[in-house]
């Protein structure tokens, strides 16, 4: 079970239409060589979830700035210009979510739940068109799982299978998007010979490919 | 002394020791430059660490460590790093002692709004709802009005951030509880009068033993 | 703030009717010095949740042989015989539960979250009394959140504020118990000077008072 | 040959090169030692690790890792460990491509019972119903009767652990795949004869093309 692959086995995996998770805050934490390769390879009509628009030169921002996105599903996009303005005339479609209930909705997701109830929206335009149920006098939405085709990650480190570890904050979203996708590609800034079993974020299991760093544009 | 100073100071006295302490972007961030020292306040970013310090020194910046403005931090002794899921568990979880942030608009029942002006602004409301439903306590640092414009209200007329949910306003003017029956204004800053809060103030305020605003370095 | 107790601040803490979860699996990441404790108090009426119901002279099925248990909820309570006996003669309420449900449950309530949606127990006697909810064709039960008063885990070592980690399989219950009670008490086999940012697996904000277990009858 | 040898040896053919599985208490345990050492399995134990190696020897036991039938064990390079919420997960996201385990009754339909019998034996279901559900393939690994009373039935008569999930079943007699129509017996053990499988089995059995079952060492 190889699971190193260069740009070109990676660029395979790409379709138009996909739905593509990617890790990142303001683009800490996010896969920037696996999003250049993304733009290289003239996929479109791409579903994004990520916790932002990225900036227009950053993150998922340079594949909105491409017009490569129908459809976003994010906490914030304030930082994009073009996410607004492709809204605006309809370009783009753009799901707000409440950063807590997104990376909730992921996690269920990945660990099998069809969804959960938080208290988080409740009384704003976010509960509109949801499930309110009430559980010790209080109520909750009901908001269900989000899965993607695939999730791009950023992770720091791994060993040969794959079990992996971050930096800092730049682990944020990357480890949940890893459990819920049908496919997972870790962009790692390097290899290790072994993780420590009490500290590995992301089990290997997750984990289908890797492309490494440095194997920029091979 | 600038009104954003003010304000931070304010704001700072409301923490207690042992208290973690969620600061939003803007304004709220100043107030860790306000914490009593004698106190230890654990800072959180919804990004993911426990443990916030000082903005790094020229240099020594790394990319991998921001906080949830996207600035370049630091993490003091004693911190942690964590995933997005978790983050927000210890937000909704009503682990945060108190969070602390900007408004748009803030009413007599505290119900916040301060993340979208539809067809005009529309950045996304990112932590900030889960922060405001899952703080234990919920205070709204901002100016007192936008250009003169009140910021409180009877009544938010945009979009809802959270219904019901602030404990506290505090302006470069005055110290405001939101209970039950409404507005109280519990201080005001020495050097303006009840008059002109209630002046700048679009929402009936309760009072009657107002305290001056305790805002010395 | 001193997180650091001894016995004597430990049984201060306990009351008769509370509800207390206690980490471990079949007692791997039990804190027996503190069952002890809780033993030697003399509360009773209590409710425990536990993965299991330990063992007749370990974990808490010390408690459960002694009477001090109320009600228990658990996944699996076949290794206590005491356990079956009391509750066939009704002098125990045992809530069996599917230990995947019985964790996300834990995690929910610690994350402020009001309930999951499970596939875990349909057609069978779990779905009994429950919501049913359908989500992507799929029938999910609605599953709530349980806390509790007080929280007894078994930590392997953490720093002067409480930061955690724990040793191989004996983490199991404990961090997700350690985010949903209202009290938590660590028993720790080590104080450290520090521990790696990266692998604390429960910040020290979640734990309210440590033990060391050295401290044993102090 | 011993019975749960037999089965667990044919089990162990099922499972491919990176498969993650997740082996039950009692003879699904024994299917270990007969895994093709030329592919990759990592095996889980569902109270907290993956990468579960052999029993210790004599005086290298560790208290704080065991598997999930509380026995001592060891973990293999490149294991880990994690909570309870996230072994399930695991189990429940899809994420085990094999799951074994024992039963009371199976049944036509794919449904398993495994956990009670009513007033008898209430041990609790463990962690078999998040199995059940969440794993991609479910074995039931079982002796074919429980001393001569079918377990493999039209309907399970007993509580179930989880209704219609068992892709295959494994008995030292027969291999027999739960489809939408009803039970197909694919395989049977050389010494014994469609016959007797028949007789020893309370549902209706389809059968085309019985291949022998491959239990050689």
């Amino acid at each position: 079970m190889d699971k190193w692959i260069t740009k070109k086995a990676f660029i395979n995996l790409l379709k138009n239409h996909q739905s593509i998770m990617v890790g990142g805050f303001m683009t800490c934490g996010t896969p920037e060589t696996l999003i250049d390769w993304v733009l290289e390879s003239e996929v479109k009509d791409l579903t994004i979830i990520c916790n932002d628009a990225g900036y227009p030169d950053q993150g998922v921002g340079k594949l909105i700035k491409a017009r490569r996105v129908k459809k976003l599903i994010a906490s914030h996009i304030g930082l994009n210009p073009y996410a607004g303005s492709q809204m605006s005339e309809d370009a783009l479609d753009v799901t707000l979510v409440p950063q807590g209930t997104l990376a909730e909705q992921i996690r269920a997701h990945g660990a099998g739940l069809g969804g959960i109830l938080t208290p988080t929206g409740r009384h704003t335009i976010v509960e509109e068109g949801k499930h309110v149920i009430r559980h010790n006098d209080q109520d909750y939405l009901l908001e269900t799982a989000i899965g993607a085709d695939l999730a791009l990650i950023q992770i720091e480190a791994c060993d040969r299978l794959g079990n992996a570890v971050y930096s800092k904050t730049a682990r944020n979203f990357n480890p949940i998007m890893a459990s819920a996708a049908n496919t997972v590609v870790a962009l790692t800034n390097h290899q290790r010979d072994s993780i420590d079993p009490e500290c590995v974020v992301t089990p290997h299991i997750f984990i289908d490919y890797i492309v490494k760093e440095d194997t920029h544009g091979s | 002394m600038d009104p954003k100073e003010i304000i931070a100071r304010r704001v700072a006295k409301e923490l207690s020791d042992g208290d973690l302490v969620n600061l939003g972007i803007g304004l709220p961030t100043l107030v860790a430059n306000f914490i009593d020292p004698k106190i230890d306040v654990y800072l959180q970013s919804e990004n993911g660490l426990i443990g916030l310090g000082p903005i790094p020194e020229k240099g020594q910046e790394d990319k991998n460590l921001t906080n949830a403005g996207g600035q370049y931090v630091t993490l003091k002794q004693g911190g942690m790093y964590f995933d997005s899921a978790t983050s927000f568990g210890i937000i909704r979880g009503g682990h945060v002692n108190v969070t602390v942030l900007g408004a748009l608009e803030v009413d007599s029942e505290g119900s916040l709004a301060s993340w979208i002006i539809p067809k005009k602004l529309v950045p996304g409301m990112g932590g900030a709802m889960d922060l405001v439903v899952g703080a234990k306590k919920v205070i709204v640092a901002t100016t007192h009005t936008n250009k003169g414009n009140p910021k409180i209200k009877t009544q938010c007329s945009l979009p809802l951030t959270a219904y019901k949910e602030v404990d506290l306003i505090v302006t470069e003017l005055a110290v405001i509880e939101v209970k039950e029956d409404g507005l109280h204004l519990i201080e005001r800053h020495p050097d303006t009068t009840i008059e002109e809060i209630i002046n700048q103030t679009d929402a009936p305020l309760k009072y009657t033993n107002v305290k001056p605003m305790e805002v010395k370095s």
